[in-house]
């Protein structure tokens, strides 16, 4: 097992496409990507619903080395300033295989 | 007159809406999952315009058609318009942006249901209609992130982003490649292209269930709308006001600009709807991505928590009877 | 007689049963997504519904409704009532209550399926049918809530918690407002407002396509069924018998008053029906929540995996039997 | 000949797919909520299997019968035999395996899209076409599975993991109980048992609205098949011109064949079409799981991205007009 | 960035609304839930199906400073006893933004 | 509180099956299962869509005491190196309740 940084995104559904041309230039690698979560925070309900998913939330894990988050974090700040949400990062074992 | 439009509140798909309406306000756990409105949302979508395609298909090029078309592209420049100014001196310019594309664009639902309106009243109207909706989606949309545009690059204090605001031609892309927008467009191609034969395959899908599955849909709008009711804090007085006012305006307007046109009463009576509707379904895909300073919590629930049921119970009948009258 | 009740277990809908029963057994990976199910489940509930409110509607004021509502009413007491009393010696309060309200209350697909076995006989039944559905829906509930707040009041070791135990307004709030108890009663009502106008726009709907809806509902019931049967582990028989005989026991009581009254067969065998079946929807939503201290894996296992196989497959041509043999 | 087989190319149906493709291709954010579109293919799996059922209820054992399930059932033994042999010295034997296996079996959609142009045509064909849809789905999975086995075995350095590499009992099991064969044969069944009155209470849903549904579901089969096709790498150009190449090659086989044993047109065209077809439902469903070391986007992206794409479009009306022009 | 508690909170949806109430009371700030999942504990095994979202759980995941959760826990820990889950604390880092 | 392990595991939907057998034969108690996600890794996109899900992740959240996992990381890293996904181990307080 190997020492990760464990991040998890918490965006509105629509702002994932940026999140993810956001991972891809900081290469960090894998990424595992729920959609249809609902939620609460500063600006108010999200229910998980609507038409066209106008109110889902998504939530975007991935597990990094350490060396690669400062950018990537850099990054993901300015995204959540302009459309909200939240990063966690918390410490993790990495299961070799 | 011996009739009477409101009796249309008593049509099943406006009184599943009703109890959607009801079933959110008691707090029941009633609920659509979310996989199955977006279903029945793209369903009507589908089936509105290749409906449109198909029978503009079988009409050649009229006056009629060329004057509707451009009442309803007027309309969605003007409308923008006159709601930014109206707001600027309110509101935020961002604000006053996303409200004029809310109002400047249009519901396809509301279109729907206002199609069905006149089928029950046997009211005629041209399939061109259906390119009316499509032409009316986009321009307010554009507008309003020009308008926003000029806004942001005024205030260097937000500049510090800019390096992650969207690009003009992503957020036009965007609104072009929509895909509650390009489905309409494309099922109006491909009834268009197909005409009566594809009708007759297509028909039992979508038209013979359409009410059904607009009942649905309608229920969970209903659901929808009380939800949101409840969330309302429309704390300026001017932006309910503006709500169910506009609506009446633009009618009112559309309804003129037809009547000096001499247009029939179906397409008087399916502009003056489009005219008054408020988009809740591309616009806020586009602006909350476009304009993320402005607030949802404005300009979405007022289209749908205010304008929304207001055009499908009340404004409807209003509209008809406003054209009948006029016309008659 | 000449002809076979059995036949019926060859109906399209009632064979996707055995088919998904066959999959869930052979363990395929086959399976309807869980949205598709709820919204089948919902379609089904507001086709019924529509469909008995719009028989309402051009129907009277009879001796036949009275007479088979009061039975409706009349089971819906009893049945609770008596199931509670037995099992209450053998099991906890708590799944004696839970158990009482499954099998007082009703199945809405058990209801169906009758329904569309009466269609396919040629026998002719009351709308007012589906008002019974209704009415038989809650009665159950509200008396198991009472008596399993009757026994947590008496055993204080279980009041630590009593902090977080829902209120009673709460819990009665919940058994009226449950989404699939108001569908029904919503779609009761609009049938019965827009009547036969209504039912012309809404049949191709609510109609005509219900049999597939139903079949594709009845497989997921299957794999659904499949899957439950396995877990089942009723340690004590009696809860096993009482799954198979309760239904027999509480059809007959229903046709011997409808006898007795003088009702026609297709509202015998349906009062029979409703009698027999156990609820696995609107049951179990407010069971689990007002009476945590109950097993789901007993009541609500008997109700989907014993008694609900049971009624659609045997049951119908049983009680029919029964029905037309009494009536010839 | 005064028609043009590629007019079905003007099928709303074909053309949603290109709109789909089409919507895929500008990055559109239209999608089908992934329940929608697995619902969309179990009812066209559904649809298909019964109306196959229905229609040879009411047929004999026939000569044709027999002739075109014994072409069927030689071509799912000689396309994956054929398919390996022709791989095996380009790829590894997994992936050759793969291509087999799915190349051998057979592409439901393709299928139903190929009835539904001879339904335009107006030309009949046997209701044990669906038979022969069910026999070809699984023999080229098993021989692809003894194949990947037996390369398997003699390479001892994979051999680490053997403790978890699913058994071949366990793999048997996959293959025939995955839930769209398993569907699809039950649907078989099951409209074969209740014939002509099962079809009448069911065709408003396995019927009428057929053509919608496949409109929706190969919309989104353009969505996929654009995105697919964004990521297709395929090194080696000898792999996309099998599966350009191989649908011609297995078309004109089976032609061939039908010919000699003297088969109608309708049931030539159908034996060249699944022949021509490579599944990515079933197959790819069992192979990942049986045979982990290929690559997916080898096998799956060949039969998703170029092959059923080019059987649906330009395959059908080609193979028909062969069909045609031989058999004239 | 700023040490947060991340609890990760599993129960039957049908518990969601008294979930909520108990958040609401003890003003925890934000959440974000995801819907129809599946899961084994003592109360058996959940599918995540039935036709009402019967044997369908939920997760509800909070990011909170340490000082707000101790009556939160409380009351959720009351909740559990009567309807079944799990509870789950660990620590995070939380991205200001 | 107690202290565990929170595992979690992502795979492909269909490799669930075998994992459950897994949990199973190593006796780790509870676990909660997502479906229908979608993800990047050394596979490829995983879109989280396919007629059959064929392209659908799920992420299974397993919480155990400490001791039982070697056994369990053991059967786990061989099922990953057959059909790919990711595990990660973190720390965590468990609520008794
Ligand atoms: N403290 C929190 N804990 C968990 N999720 C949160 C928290 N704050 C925000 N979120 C999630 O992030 C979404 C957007 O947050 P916001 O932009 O603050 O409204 C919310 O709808 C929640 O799903
Ligand atoms: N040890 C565990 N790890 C992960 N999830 C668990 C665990 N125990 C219980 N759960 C989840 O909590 C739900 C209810 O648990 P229970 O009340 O113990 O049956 C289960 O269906 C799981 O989804
Ligand atoms: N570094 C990572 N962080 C988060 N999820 C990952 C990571 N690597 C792989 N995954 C997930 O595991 C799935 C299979 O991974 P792989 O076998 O590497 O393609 C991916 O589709 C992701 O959902
Ligand atoms: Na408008
Ligand atoms: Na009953
Ligand atoms: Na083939």
């Amino acid at each position: 097992m190997e020492p990760v940084k464990r991040i998890e995104i918490v965006v509105a559904e629509f702002v994932l496409p940026d999140l993810f041309e956001i991972l891809k230039r900081r290469r960090t690698g894998g990424y595992t990507v729920a959609t249809g979560l609902s939620g609460r925070g500063d600006r108010g309900v999200q229910t998980g619903e609507g038409t066209a998913g106008e109110f889902a939330n998504a939530c975007v894990v991935i597990a990094c080395p350490e060396a690669a988050i400062t950018d990537l974090l850099d990054d993901v700040r300015k995204l959540l300033k302009l459309y909200g949400g939240m990063c966690l990062v918390s410490d993790a074992m990495w299961l070799k295989h | 007159m011996s009739y009477n439009p409101f009796s249309t509140l008593l049509d099943p798909a406006i009184l599943f809406f009703f109890f959607g309406l009801f079933a959110g306000a008691v707090r029941s756990n009633l609920s659509i999952p979310p996989p199955i409105a977006k279903f029945l949302s793209l369903y009507l979508l589908m089936a509105i315009g290749f409906k449109g395609g198909v029978s503009m298909a079988s009409a050649g090029l009229t006056w009629g058609m060329v004057a509707a078309l451009g009442v309803a592209l007027f309309m969605a420049f003007l409308v923008p318009a006159y709601t930014y100014w109206f707001l600027r001196s309110r509101l935020s310019a961002f604000d006053a942006a996303a409200i004029a594309a809310t109002y400047g664009s249009v519901s396809a639902v509301t279109f729907i249901a206002a199609v069905a309106f006149l089928e029950q009243q046997g009211v005629a109207f041209g399939g061109y209609m259906a390119v009316a909706l499509v032409l009316m989606e986009s321009p307010a949309i554009i507008m309003a992130v020009l308008l926003a545009n000029t806004a942001r690059s005024r205030n260097p204090a937000s500049n510090g982003d800019a390096a992650v605001m969207p690009s003009a031609g992503k957020i036009l892309h965007e609104a072009f490649t929509d895909g509650a927008h390009l489905l309409l467009l494309g099922s109006l191609a491909i009834g268009f292209i197909t005409g009566d034969a594809g009708k007759k395959v297509m028909d039992p899908f979508t038209g013979n269930i359409l009410k059904g599955m607009l009942a649905f849909f309608l229920m969970d709008m209903g659901l929808l709308v009380a939800s949101r009711i409840r969330e309302l804090r429309l704390n300026a007085k001017v932006l309910a006001a503006f709500a169910l006012v506009a609506p009446l305006i633009n009618a009112s307007i559309a309804i003129g600009l037809a009547y000096a046109l001499g247009l029939g009463v179906g397409d008087a009576f399916l502009l003056a709807v489009l005219s008054a509707s408020a988009s809740y379904i591309v616009v806020p895909a586009v602006i909350r991505y476009a304009i993320p300073e402005a607030n949802p919590s404005l300009y979405f629930s007022m289209s749908i928590a205010m304008t929304f049921p207001f055009n499908i119970t009340l404004g409807l009948p209003l509209y008809f009877a406003a054209v009948t009258t006029l016309w008659s």
